[in-house]
């Protein structure tokens, strides 16, 4: 499944570069991240991990950053296993960072696969996922951009550090997007489950 | 079509009569049993660990918290039988590159890798949960494009499993992705002058399917004293017991294979499914086992091949085809099953049944890293017919001819040669041709309508041969009163075997409906035979069942003269028994063996064997004079509405006919005729496996669609076309296959008709055939 | 484990069954009616058919423990002149015949609420059904052939 | 595997959702079953409403009818009292899926899925039906047309159940139609639908759509069409649907496909409505 987007955030290309590189702010901004380290300069592990309703998933991974021409593209392949739920999901991104008035233009293209039980189940949820998480990205990374890398840990986040020169994040910036959603906003993965409850008994 | 004359006496005869399908109320309130109904030993229930990747290096697979969970019996892995077991792990019916259980390397998302057995099946799922893998991630090759580069390989290496006479040519091979090419070359495409000559082409995709039997497979294999017995869902018998003999290491006689009726199966109930796993773990763990595959599993198991086929076609100025090519793409997936004969097979009637003087052919079979693809109802050939068929309408059009009068001009005739060298006998592509036509009233005027519903007509004609060589054994025990036991390993899926098989014995034995019983497939009592697929068991196993009866005739005949006195020559069996014309007596079946053995309840055998002769093709070439013992001849021709609001495609009318040399039961025939058709409206219009990087997106049947009551044809009709084969039994041969080969090109073709697009991808989804019409600017 | 009681074909049967049981696994295994059969999983295929107090279920969706006192019919249970039944055979609509049951269960429940169903009426009843081998036809001559015999189960 | 609680009464059903971990409601709980089968659900407690009385009663109202959660989909196109009242509902009921499916699933429990593609709810938008709701903090009625959220999400909040529908009569001289539009096998998924319901009130002529499987809920818009001819209704209708398609890609169509079919299906609903009115 591929798709990509681009869009603008109120920053230069060099520090928006340098906070996709930082684990702290991506664990921030990508939903459902709850743990993200860097183990090297080309290697990130975390997990993602969604305690939601009646379903359970939670993936170790790994990150490789397999292509780096600062600022202006990073290539990184992410994947991770959910044991429980008989699956794996795998994604290939390429992201472009590009100057863009006062602000910068990012471009990313991504390829994501996910195999076994829950890639079985439909694309349609998959796809609608997708658009979801996208979304919400790129609104806490725009958020992030104005504020800056994140330098507290959020509660769940095992090892993350601030990076050097981390700017606090305002006390109005919500930790994370996912976190700062309304109440009733389902996870995907509470939508997944919702939509097989509505097939089965459409 | 030949009337069934009567015998003699007024006596009706067998062969030809409508009679009541075998286990017709059995079937019908369900107390027929099949596989999965039959008692069994207390067994393990066995849930499957599948592989999340569809490349990858098995590391390390951790079985500890699986194998502490209470209740389960034990965990095995890929590892663990290979240590067993050896190579002899990998099976195949061409080459041996399919593991039980994948041990260094997994192939594709959903391959197996480790099993649980366990006192229930909810323990054993729970289990296989908690079964960890180590990968490290190999370059998926997705598709046939992608594998033909050659740069990452499926299999580093290809070993030939030597199990069948038709595959003994194939040698092994390493790095590549190309399993098998077949080759034909008919005259000279390339000296085809190109003046006055009219060429049409095109880049024909046929997507994979899945077969989805109702029934799904069930496979019991349990350990007896030094015994290994298997019951499964099998249409092989005879294969899966030496396959299973060849993995564990165990004489012919210490591996018994029964089956049931099945309850469907169309090819995907062949080779090596559940059976070589479930031999496995039975032997290695010596217990018992059972298999289930769930739905979502039974999609894994097989596919048919996603096919395309880049192609040509070219008429000279006076209308005749001069050259036809094609460049036949099968995408066999994680495993070489059968794909290797299927390419052969289907290649070497890429051209189509026509006369044509140039022919250039090359079909290859393809490894990805997807679900193995194995045989389908059609064996590959639906796919290339799809190409043909849409080119000669296409060819005909531009030619400014009728569609349906242009294929009769250049279709094969008895005696004529096919591009591949091989001459027609009892194929009737005419008569198909003009049944269907005549049907639709082809030549009649009708209205192609002006607002949003489009009507339109097609037409499409299939060719296939038989597997050939093939091997059939029959044995029939003749009970002393009257009745008789027919032993053979063909099995009945549906087709019917059950019935035609009885028919052919009481024809030459002159018994009454219901008279005659077949006993299950199982290798202790049923002899060998190559399998029950490829529409051959009409002709291979019915010639082998008329033999024995004809052998048991002679017997009865023999005891008759000894019992009357009277020469053998005398004596002719007769509905009543047997008759000396001399002696002016009939002495009953029952009479005639209670007087030969002085008891009752006694019985007599007669055995018979049939194997086909062939000619291998030539490798350079893919000629040969006797590729097949026969051929199949089958034609369509639909009526369809188009709605060009939403693109979609309705079959008012459709007319199916085929060539079956003489119909031992018209009513199976036409079932079999018309069943294919249903099928293949859903190949046309709707049936395809849809993958996402290897993994398969929509493999439950509440997002895969089966045809319903729904999709059936206002108007559908089979039609029998007889033109007897000279050495099939009473002029027989198969049909399982011939309905299926040509609905989607005729509806393809019914749809360029009537909206004037040409769509060369199926299926003729809404979507595909209103984007065609937006691009041709048709509205 | 509990008790459950079922009227199966009229005989009353108490047989254990955990709270997590289908009903397609206990008529199955603990009746013994394996004229019931998986084929989907799902509720999409009309294989598992049973009626429940009249009523076409699927019974690989339905928990076992919500069907305490239910009367069940499963195909084998059909009496041995049953109209449907009798239909059916007599209009060859069988080939492997594993889905048949479900279809003639289908077929009752249709019957009972309209007698004289015409072709899009039992189009719309056996549409959730799938025969893969395509005995559509010989199916729906075989439910209008009952629908004249006056079927009542 | 999850425990099953049988409740035999509402306050105690209420309680259980109330004070049990990671309950769910088990209605006709087919769809639970398949999401047990496909190893995805994880839940703790399973409630299932089947002992749970009152819940499958339909009753008249003085404005329409009220049919309990529990009712089975069956039940709405069959019953002679809602194809009197409400002949649209009992026209869409009777498009789910299979005659088996609609024996088990629930009324209820169907839009409690909030599945963009179901038939039921574009009627119900149409008739501007009522979600009765109950917890253990009481009760609240939630107007279906407001029911619907967001993708697989409603309004059905932690602890709450889906206790009953209400939904008013269709008003006198009204004429309705439901269309399906499948792109698969023909007993598919809908890929799009439309139920149109015109009504006539003190002069003025509307028409009220439903529209389903065509953004990610399912979607309504009230076009006023005093005056106007068939054709230029049709255009009307199609104008004021067309924003609210935004179709989710899958197996059964793309983003244009599906906008095209949608469209499509809004026209075949308003002609059939229109003749359905005609035939009266």
């Amino acid at each position: 499944m591929k798709f990509g987007s681009s869009f603008t955030v109120p920053a230069a290309s060099t520090t928006v570069f340098d906070l996709f590189l930082d684990a702290p702010t991506m664990r921030a901004c990508i939903p459902g991240c709850e743990e993200l380290e860097r183990t090297d300069e080309t290697h990130f592990r975390g997990r993602l991990v969604n305690t939601i309703a009646h379903v359970r998933f939670n993936a170790a991974f790994s990150a490789e950053i397999v292509g780096l021409d600062a600022p202006h593209e990073v290539r990184a392949v992410l994947q991770g296993e959910d044991q429980r739920l008989g699956s794996s999901i795998k994604v290939q991104a390429t992201l472009t960072v590009q100057p863009d008035g006062d602000g910068s233009l990012v471009t990313y293209a991504m390829e994501l696969a996910l195999w076994g039980k829950l890639g079985r189940l439909g694309e349609s949820i998959v796809q609608r996922r997708t658009v979801e998480v996208e979304r919400q990205f790129v609104e806490a990374f725009t958020r992030a951009c104005t504020a800056g890398p994140v330098e507290l840990p959020a509660p769940v986040s095992v090892g993350a550090r601030g990076s050097e020169g981390a700017v606090s994040a305002p006390p109005s910036a919500p930790p994370a997007p996912v976190r700062s959603a309304p109440e009733r906003r389902m996870s995907p993965l509470r939508r997944l489950l919702a939509w097989f409850r509505g097939r089965g008994a459409r | 079509m030949t009337e069934t004359a009567l015998r003699e006496g007024g006596e009706e005869p067998a062969v030809g009569a409508r009679w009541q399908r075998a286990a017709a109320r059995g079937k019908v309130r369900g107390t027929t049993k099949y596989v999965a109904d039959l008692p069994v030993p207390p067994c393990a229930q066995v849930a499957v660990y599948r592989s999340t990747r569809p490349h990858a290096r098995i590391l390390a697979v951790d079985v500890t918290q699986a194998a502490a969970l209470p209740g389960v019996q034990a965990v095995v892995t890929g590892q663990d039988l290979f240590a067993l077991l050896g190579e002899r792990l990998l099976t195949g019916p061409a080459f041996a590159d399919q593991p039980a259980l994948a041990y260094d390397r997994v192939r594709y998302v959903g391959e197996p890798v480790a099993a649980v057995l366990a006192r229930d099946l909810a323990t054993a799922r729970a289990a296989v949960d908690l079964i960890a893998v180590e990968y490290e991630d190999l370059e998926p090759v997705y598709d046939v494009e992608t594998a033909l580069k050659g740069e990452f390989f499926v299999h580093d290496v290809l070993r030939p499993s030597s199990v069948f006479g038709d595959l003994s040519h194939l040698r092994g091979k390493r790095d590549t992705n190309v399993c098998y090419e077949y080759n034909l070359r008919t005259g000279d495409v390339d000296a085809v002058p190109t003046d006055g000559v009219t060429t049409v082409s095109g880049e024909f995709w046929s997507p994979p399917v899945a077969h989805v039997p109702i029934e799904l497979p069930c496979t019991t294999a349990w350990v007896e004293d030094d015994r290994l017995e298997i019951l499964t869902t099998t249409q092989t018998p005879s294969y899966v017991r030496q396959a299973v003999a060849d993995l564990l290491d165990l004489p012919l006689n210490k591996v018994r294979v029964r089956t049931s009726v099945l309850g469907g199966s169309f090819g995907s109930k062949m080779y090596d499914r559940l059976e070589p796993l479930a031999a496995a773990l039975a032997w290695s763990q010596q217990t018992a086992v059972r298999l289930v595959a769930t739905r979502e599993e039974a999609f894994l198991l097989t596919t048919r091949h996603g096919a395309g086929v880049t192609s040509s076609m070219s008429a000279d100025a006076d209308g005749n085809i001069v050259a036809a090519t094609a460049d036949v793409a099968y995408d066999t997936g994680a495993f070489a099953d059968v794909g290797p004969r299927i390419t052969a097979k289907s290649g070497m009637v890429a051209a189509g049944p026509y006369r044509v003087e140039n022919a250039w052919i090359r079909s290859r079979c393809i490894y990805t890293n997807k679900p193995s693809a194995g045989p389908f109802r059609g064996f590959g050939v639906p796919q290339v017919t799809w190409s043909h068929e849409s080119l000669v309408d296409e060819l005909a059009r531009e030619l400014g001819e009728d569609p349906a009068e242009f294929r009769r001009r250049h279709l094969l005739r008895e005696g004529d040669e096919a591009p591949m060298g091989t001459v027609m006998h009892s194929a009737d592509f005419v008569g198909c041709l003009d049944a269907v036509t005549d049907e639709i009233g082809w030549t009649t005027p009708y209205e192609k309508g002006e607002g949003r519903w489009r009507r339109g007509r097609g037409v499409a004609v299939g060719m296939k041969a038989v597997l050939t060589p093939t091997i059939a054994n029959a044995v029939i025990q003749l009970n002393q009163d009257g009745s008789a036991t027919l032993m053979i390993s063909t099995v009945d899926m549906g087709q019917g075997s059950d019935t035609i098989m009885p028919q052919i014995v009481a024809e030459v034995l002159h018994l009454d409906e219901g008279s005659v019983r077949v006993v299950a497939a199982d290798t202790d009592t049923t002899p060998y035979d190559t399998i029950t697929a490829g529409s051959r068991s009409t002709y291979h196993t019915g010639n082998a069942v008329r033999a024995a009866a004809e052998k048991m005739r002679d017997k009865l005949v023999d005891l008759a003269a000894q019992r009357l006195g009277v020469a053998a020559s005398d004596c002719k069996v007769t509905s009543g028994g047997v008759m000396s014309t001399t002696a002016q007596e009939t002495v009953s079946i029952s009479d005639l063996m209670h007087g030969h053995f002085g008891a009752r309840g006694t019985t007599l055998t007669a055995e018979a064997n049939f194997t086909t002769s062939w000619q291998p093709y030539d490798h350079e070439t893919g000629r040969s004079r006797q590729v097949t013992e026969h051929w199949f001849a089958g034609a369509v021709a639909v009526e369809i509405l188009v709605d060009t609001m939403t693109g979609r495609v309705k079959v008012e009318q459709l007319a199916v006919a085929g060539d079956v040399g003489r119909a031992i039961n018209p009513t199976l025939v036409e079932q079999q005729l018309t069943g294919a058709a249903i099928m293949g409206i859903g190949h046309a219009l709707f049936d395809e496996l849809v993958f996402d990087q290897g993994q398969i997106v929509n493999g439950t049947l509440l997002d895969y669609q089966l045809p319903s009551v729904r999709d059936v044809p206002a108007k559908l009709t089979a039609h029998v076309i007889e033109s007897a084969h000279r050495t099939g039994p009473f002029g027989a041969k198969g049909v399982g296959e011939t309905g299926i080969l040509a609905i989607a090109p005729a509806i393809a073709n019914a749809v360029r008709d009537a909206v004037g697009v040409r769509i060369t991808r199926l299926p003729l989804s809404p979507e595909r055939v209103l984007e065609a019409m937006t691009e041709a600017g048709v509205s | 484990m509990r008790m459950l009681n079922l009227t199966v074909n009229g005989r009353v049967h108490d047989v254990p069954v955990d709270d997590n049981e289908l009903l397609l696994d206990v008529l199955r295994t603990k009746v013994g009616c394996t004229s019931v059969r998986e084929g989907c999983g799902v509720g999409a295929c009309g294989a598992c058919t049973v009626l429940v107090d009249g009523r076409s279920v699927s019974s690989c969706l339905a928990l076992a423990v919500r069907h305490d006192g239910a009367e069940i019919v499963t195909a084998d249970g059909l009496p041995g002149d049953d109209a449907v039944v009798e239909a059916f055979v007599e209009c060859g609509a069988m080939q492997c015949g594993y889905c048949i049951p479900g279809f003639v269960l289908m077929t009752h429940e249709l019957l009972a609420e309209n007698p004289q169903p015409d072709a899009e009426q039992i189009a719309a009843h056996l549409e959730g059904n799938i025969c893969r081998c395509g005995t559509y036809p010989e199916i729906c001559a075989a439910v209008t052939s009952a629908a004249a015999r006056g079927a009542r189960l | 595997m999850p425990v099953l609680h049988q409740p035999r009464d509402l306050d105690e059903a209420c309680t259980l959702l109330a004070e049990l971990d990671d309950p769910m409601v088990y209605g006709g709980g087919t769809a639970i079953q398949i999401l047990l089968k496909q190893g995805l659900l994880f839940a703790e407690n399973l409630v299932d409403l089947s002992f749970v009385p009152g819940l499958t009663a339909i009753e008249a109202t003085a404005t329409g009818i009220r049919v309990g959660a529990m009712t089975p989909l069956r039940r709405m196109e069959t019953d002679a009292q809602v194809a009197g009242v409400v002949p649209l509902a009992a026209a869409t009921y009777g498009h789910v899926a299979n005659p088996r499916v609609r024996n088990t699933a629930s009324v209820g429990g169907n839009i409690a899925h909030g599945d963009y593609r179901l038939d039921p709810p574009t009627a119900l938008l149409a008739l501007d039906a009522q979600v009765e709701l109950r917890s253990a903090h009481g009760q609240r009625r939630v107007p279906v047309r407001d029911f619907f959220v967001d993708f697989q999400l409603t309004a059905v909040e932690h602890g709450e159940l889906i206790t009953a529908i209400e939904i008013p009569a269709q008003p006198a001289g009204s004429a309705s139609s439901y269309v399906k539009l499948s792109s698969l096998g023909e007993n598919d998924w809908p890929s799009a639908s439309a139920a149109a319901l015109l009504v006539t009130e003190a002069g003025r002529r509307t028409l009220r759509l439903g529209i389903g499987a065509l953004a990610p809920i399912p979607q309504f818009v009230s076009v006023d069409v005093s005056g106007h001819d068939l054709e230029t209704t049709v255009e009307a209708a199609k104008a004021a649907a067309d924003p609210l398609i935004d179709p989710i890609p899958d197996v059964r169509g793309s983003v244009t496909y599906k906008r095209r079919l949608g469209l499509v299906a809004v026209e075949d609903a308003v002609r059939r409505a229109w003749k359905d009115q005609d035939d009266d």
